[in-house]
């Protein structure tokens, strides 16, 4: 059995009253309820505030470029399949400049679980809107307001069918580790959406704005409807869905590759044999 | 009896020229022939003109030529381009629709000898009885090709092929161009430089590749597909380029020799990537197939364009090396040595070809499966000691690589500057210490740099300087010099970073006359050599048309090398 | 009455050290003093462990110094750190909880002096007293930061202000920094690299710049939103440097002067976009803001390890310019310039800066509003030919450009090879004349080279070569050796790219022993100067510990400095 | 008045029966059906078999690099709105490299018009699987059929509320000119996803294959509301919509910048008492 011990404690760069904490003690109850040890478990994360969270626990860490956690992510599961592989990173990461890895990763459906600590905001940077900031939010870089539409990424998700699709929040940190803990046990990609109030940078979707917005999916919710979960994810402003939002069963991506059904690739040997198969095609 | 004949067919794209050059050059290769196949294509899937030019005879070639000794030409446009390439004693064959007005002229009618699906295949056999192939060897090409998917046209073809061979056999009687007897049995590949890097890939332990389509690189990774599921291979194609360089470096931390291929627009983009290989140790091998700039180009036709970019990619400074093979060969060899590098360094490491090397393919002698020495990524846990330090300062700067996963012990790679153990800091001292590990594992690499390949007298009169693809027709066209009583020398790099004066400086003073000879406009190469080894390069021969080197190209421009400044 | 005090505060970021600074600067500058900040800082928000410099004095200061008169220490950490650099006649302020038992120290019982809240007003009391700073002056500048948010807490400010002005004139008798009278009037501008460069950058018409956040380039665009809605400019954060870079091209093309920022990993993502500028010929200025790498690095921190990179980014071959300055002076002339140079020769040009000029700040006279000469996109469409062609092959490759939708004429910008008419071709003789028309552009950039600054006699016993930010540190070094009696001369290069061998080439020579000196660990710039000169540089002065040169640095190393060998 | 010929007549590099041709020849009938003069239209591609369509009309062109037409368009909007800016280019380019500029293209709102050349397919480079190739798809690269699951783009754009979204295919043209049309006209970004067979490289999806599933959405259709448009615009197998699927109005970007209120930015000058205010600020 896994304890949540062997996960460690670790001084941390992040702002006393950051959400990043719950998120940080989430992740762990949730690795232990999945009784994973540290040595199965690979962390990939980009670059930001909540990119940095791979080094406050002990696991395998690959933290790489700002927006790129997914595809290294991917590349890490297609070469070792029996890893756990979790890509945590912010929104400005997964969703500003990793956008076009978070398409392809939701159409790949890979046995992978991404983690987005979504602030709503630039956290490391200082403070620009990120893509998920809401309209007209005020920064230094957008002092007439963010002029784009904010992102829902959980629309999106649903939009595409991706096999497991929820949204937690910081704030509440049972739900979420339960959230995490689901998404590390779906068999796919799994999505979790993580309110995060920044209390640097974001005065205006703080803790208290999310409590007063959130609420839980009722019990009877189905996540396998994908119409009301179209609807449902399509919600955000005055109130704001929490839970599953979607989930369905889809093949994975791994299935699709011959060499993987002899498991990972470092212990495949290369064959002479079938090398001299191979050259005898150029006859 | 001649050793050295020039077919060029030229058609649109989708006129099949590709399938008659292929057949044709299966049964010269079957019949013992050597062979030089050069394509040269527009951007684009129907129309446009396109050659399929195969050099055949006696001897091996390293390079096209331009003159034609027998010009097939699917249709008008390329007889108008291409009438004035022929040589003296040269043929050009064409449908007597648009055959021309010329003694060298054979006008087929095309439309006697079979129906119009099956025109190629007359020309096929045509062609083949000029060049003296029995007809059976030509048709069994055919039927390898054909025979699974369309057994029912087996039939048709042969007639047709016999139509096409009796033709000649009868009705040209002037010129034929029967080879000397084939001097290699059939046991040998036809190969094109992509296919041998493929293969040099699989041959050096490669497990994983992602990619985003680029051409002339895509055959590449075409190649590897075909074979990965027998090799037990993941390949993979990316959302875009970004993706591609990130999903091998994670593959490669996780245990799988990998690597990518692309283009210079497509390696633009991976550049950020490189500068994470570099930072995070991780082997990774790229090959770069050049294609003339800048941005898109001509994206179909050949240069050297990218030498510098490919040297200096990627912010910040970590240790690379950078391969170019000037033969089927050195592609086959080198793409191992460069996985072997990337693995034992852990850095990136560079294949640098273009369109030329990519897409020509040779016969070449088979390699030998049990030569090979697949590369095994990472070390031993059971050798670590705990608690594990990924990024263990060393002596020669290279710290046990040990795989996530596979152990209790923690892996922990790092994008930004690192502990010891792979976790963030800025620590001045640790910085220092990191920078100057990470360039320690250069002096290493510096060991271990293949010379430069010197043929001719060290006291040559002129020295011919080039690198990469470039090697076939500089050594030709140094044959051809020294048969004109030129003491001519040449000296090729096949491996262009890093370089060592010492092994080079000498043979480059010791000539009376030096010119480096690269395919672009600003002479990369020569300025890169200056800058190592303070030996300056001021003549020139460069091409930057989008066209292969010729032997008569590079002579043709000798005549009138002036020294040249420098350029952007 | 000293000249020169180095004031560092220290603490954790989020204890409002940059606060304290920054009013002290400004009270400064009123003063009539000139100052140099350099701030060091952890990339993290709160916490870590971050500096606040102000060299101040009646002489103008070009670099950092190492030796610190006053020591600000709002924390435990900061004293532990510093100590150590404190002069001998220096002095540390920390609050009693935790100042150390030193003869140094001034135990200041802040709890007395106010609510906490409001420590740091009291400590800028308490300095400005022990500089002889006039207590108005200093509140002037809280009055004007907070006077529009916070007006209530105005009165209590100056309250706890004075109880620090008055605690240090009473308690503090040892030591006064009195500073001799300011040498300025009021008048200066106290400005960052980052500001200047914006500055520079509307001075020179910049209508349009779209970025993607990264330190230390993001506050050259604060500095332009801040002022975009006066000037009329368009700024757009976009989702990533790839399109940042395409946005300006684009807006470029339809006929914004345009801009972006970055550092390197930003540049890396670029590149792509860089060689179409070239393709294109869209002029379009990139300012690179170099931080230490490879890949994340330390992002917070001063290098100067990407000349390589932004000297080769981008594929194939095409014609650009690099401009490095020195001080604020040249970030604000020379942006201006850039913009002129892109616009003139239609193609890419960079300002190549890094964190440590990026950061600090100086009062600088001002700038003349009325000097300034504002590029403007285009050329007049009344005085085109029909067709209009783009891409028409003129004698010095400069084509007329027209915008789009001004006129009737058609205006065709193409990446891939085209006709004059910018329509693709693959033609070999348009392909040359185009490669040639590009390169030809670069002949005229190279007539406008900036010669690179001398100082000193020609026969000097030591050069010190450097360029970019390591200017003010080089030539500070070289003056106290001269002070020593030693014969030293120094050579900055303000411009980098192209480099005019002849401009330098006899400096070089005459000098007894030359130095390079860069923030780099492979000696980039020398190797280049070599490249292009022919002139070795063995010598080198390098720093890599993200950590920006000092005098005393430079002069310490030049003890030590053997001949090295190539890097990677 | 602008006449078709205008437009004018070019040799074209596609393969005879593309449906690149129809496209093109839909696109010169709204253009003229708009009233626009080619001076006033640019074109703004990236690189593929669709992306040469600039040069096969007379307009302005900007064609740029393979995935990035649309942050070219954006800037040459920024910079001259007066300009009818209509980016172009296959479906490789806009949703496979291009992804994230299309996400932050919909997200803006520029009044831009996105066609989108929909041959599920990558055309110039030889036919490998794109991101809307259907999953199973055969090429040479994925020999064991495309892995992932096919990309929806009118179902994404959709959920992002993107203020125009249509489907049309070049087999039907007169519909095909007419939401050409209707989105030029359209104040805000409008995207018209163009199913297009490529006879040389897409032997699944071909014109046939289109004609039989396709519908055109009846009068009575609202595409205003967008629950509907949600469950409409998922639609793509059996049976696929064509036409205006969602429409709502919603604020210009290019409303957020003060500058733009002064016209095209290369009008401006640069205003000497303007740069004094400035620089008073940093006394
Ligand atoms: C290529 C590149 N561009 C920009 C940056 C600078 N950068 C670092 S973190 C960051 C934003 C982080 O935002 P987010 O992902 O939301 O994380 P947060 O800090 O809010 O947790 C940016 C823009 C970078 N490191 N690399
Ligand atoms: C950076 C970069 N990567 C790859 C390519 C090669 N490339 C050119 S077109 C193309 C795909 C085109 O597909 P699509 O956009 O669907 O257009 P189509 O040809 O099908 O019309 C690719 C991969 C390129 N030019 N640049
Ligand atoms: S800046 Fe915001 S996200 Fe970052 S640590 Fe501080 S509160 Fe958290
Ligand atoms: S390859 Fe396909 S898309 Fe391209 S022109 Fe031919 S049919 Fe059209
Ligand atoms: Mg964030
Ligand atoms: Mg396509």
């Amino acid at each position: 059995m896994t304890t949540i011990e062997q996960y460690g404690k670790f001084d941390t760069a992040w702002c006393p009253g950051c959400g990043n904490f719950g998120i940080l003690n989430a992740l762990k109850q949730a690795l232990v309820a999945c009784d994973l040890a540290p040595h199965q478990v690979l962390l990939v994360s980009g670059i930001g505030q909540a990119a940095k969270t791979p080094h406050y626990l002990n696991a395998n860490v690959f933290n790489g470029l700002h927006g790129r956690g997914l595809p290294a992510a991917t590349g890490a599961k297609l070469a070792n399949s029996e890893l756990t592989v979790i890509a945590e990173s912010g929104d400005g990461c997964m969703y500003g400049e990793g956008g076009n890895h978070f398409l392809a990763a939701l159409r790949r459906n890979l046995d992978i679980t991404i983690l987005v600590h979504d602030n709503q905001v630039y956290g490391l940077t200082k403070g620009q809107a990120s893509p998920t900031s809401d309209q007209g939010f005020v920064t230094k870089t957008q002092p007439h307001g963010a002029p784009s539409a904010a992102f829902n990424p959980v629309a999106v998700a649903v939009a595409m069918g991706t096999s497991f699709v929820a949204r937690g929040f910081a704030g509440i940190p049972d739900q979420l580790a339960d959230l995490i803990a689901q998404a590390i046990r779906h068999r796919g990609t799994a999505l979790v959406d993580i309110l995060q109030p920044c209390v640097s940078f974001n005065p205006v979707n703080t803790f208290k704005w999310y409590k007063d917005r959130c609420y839980e999916l009722p019990a009877e919710y189905d996540p396998t409807d994908r119409d009301v979960a179209r609807r449902t994810a399509a919600e955000f402003g005055e109130r704001i869905p929490l839970g599953v939002l979607y989930r369905h069963d889809k093949p994975l991506f791994e299935e699709h590759f011959d060499a993987l059904k002899q498991g990972p690739l470092h212990r495949q040997e290369v064959s002479r044999t079938a090398f001299r198969q191979v050259l005898e095609q150029y006859r | 009896m001649p050793q050295d004949i020039n077919i060029v067919i030229g058609g649109e794209a989708g006129q099949g020229l590709v399938t008659i050059g292929q057949l044709l050059s299966k049964a010269l290769v079957r019949a013992g022939y050597e062979i030089l196949i050069t394509q040269s294509y527009h951007s684009r899937i129907r129309g446009g003109h396109n050659t399929f030019a195969i050099r055949t005879g006696t001897v091996p070639f390293h390079g096209p030529r331009d003159t034609i000794e027998l010009l097939v030409a699917l249709n008008a446009e390329t007889v108008a381009l291409h009438q004035g390439e022929l040589a003296s004693q040269g043929l050009i064959i064409a449908d007597a629709a648009f055959a021309p007005d010329s003694a060298a002229a054979v006008a087929v009618p095309f439309k006697e000898l079979g129906p119009e699906k099956f025109w190629n295949t007359a020309a096929l056999g045509l062609i083949g009885n000029l060049l003296g192939l029995p007809a059976d060897l030509l048709f069994a090409g055919v039927e390898a090709t054909l025979g699974k998917k369309h057994p029912e046209a087996l039939a048709i073809n042969r007639e047709v092929l016999d139509h096409g061979y009796q033709w000649a056999a009868t009705r040209i009687t002037a010129r034929h161009f029967t080879l000397a007897g084939g001097i290699a049995g059939g046991n040998r590949l036809m190969l094109h430089g992509n296919e041998a890097i493929a293969l040099g890939a699989l041959a050096g332990g490669v497990k994983f590749c992602a990619f985003y389509p680029m051409t002339p690189s895509t055959s590449v990774v075409l190649s590897l597909i075909a074979h990965a599921d027998l090799m037990g291979c993941v390949i993979e194609q990316a959302e875009d380029e970004i993706a591609a360089i990130n999903m091998a470096i994670g593959a490669a931390f996780a245990g799988a020799p990998s690597m990518v291929a692309t283009s210079g627009g497509g390696y633009a983009l991976m550049t950020e990537g490189v500068s994470l290989a570099g930072m995070t140790e991780t082997p990774v091998l790229l090959v770069v197939a050049q294609r003339p700039g800048p941005a898109t180009g001509l994206p179909t036709r050949t240069e050297q364009g990218d030498l510098d970019f490919v040297l200096h990619g990627g912010h910040g400074e970590f240790p690379r090396a950078i391969f170019a093979p000037g033969d089927l060969e050195a592609c086959y060899r080198l793409t191992q040595r460069a996985l072997a590098t990337a693995e034992r360094y852990q850095t990136p490491v560079f294949l640098l070809t273009d369109q030329f090397l990519a897409d020509s393919s040779r016969a070449i002698a088979p390699f030998d499966p049990e030569q090979i020495a697949p590369v095994k990524a990472g070390a031993d846990p059971a050798s670590a000691k705990a608690p594990y330090r990924r990024y263990a300062i060393t002596e020669n700067g290279i710290s046990p690589r040990l795989l996530p996963g596979v152990s209790e012990h923690l892996v922990v790679a790092d994008s930004d500057e690192h502990y010891e153990d792979g976790h963030i800091t800025e620590e001045q001292p640790v910085r220092i210490a990191m920078v100057e590990k990470r360039l320690r594992k250069f002096a290493g690499m510096k060991e271990e740099v293949l010379a430069p390949q010197h043929e001719g007298t060290p006291d040559a009169e002129l020295l011919l300087v080039c690198w990469g693809s470039t090697k076939g027709p500089v050594l030709e066209a140094a044959a051809i010099l020294r048969e004109q009583g030129k003491k001519v020398a040449t000296l090729h790099f096949a491996q262009v970073w890093p370089l060592i004066p010492e092994q080079f400086l000498d043979l480059l003073g010791s000539a009376s006359k030096v010119v480096c000879i690269e395919g672009n406009a600003t002479g990369q190469f020569a300025r890169l050599l200056r800058r190592e080894s303070g030996f300056a390069l001021p003549h020139r021969v460069l091409r930057y048309d989008g066209l292969p080197f010729t032997a008569q190209y590079i002579i043709d421009q000798l005549g009138q090398v002036p020294a040249q400044g420098e350029n952007p």
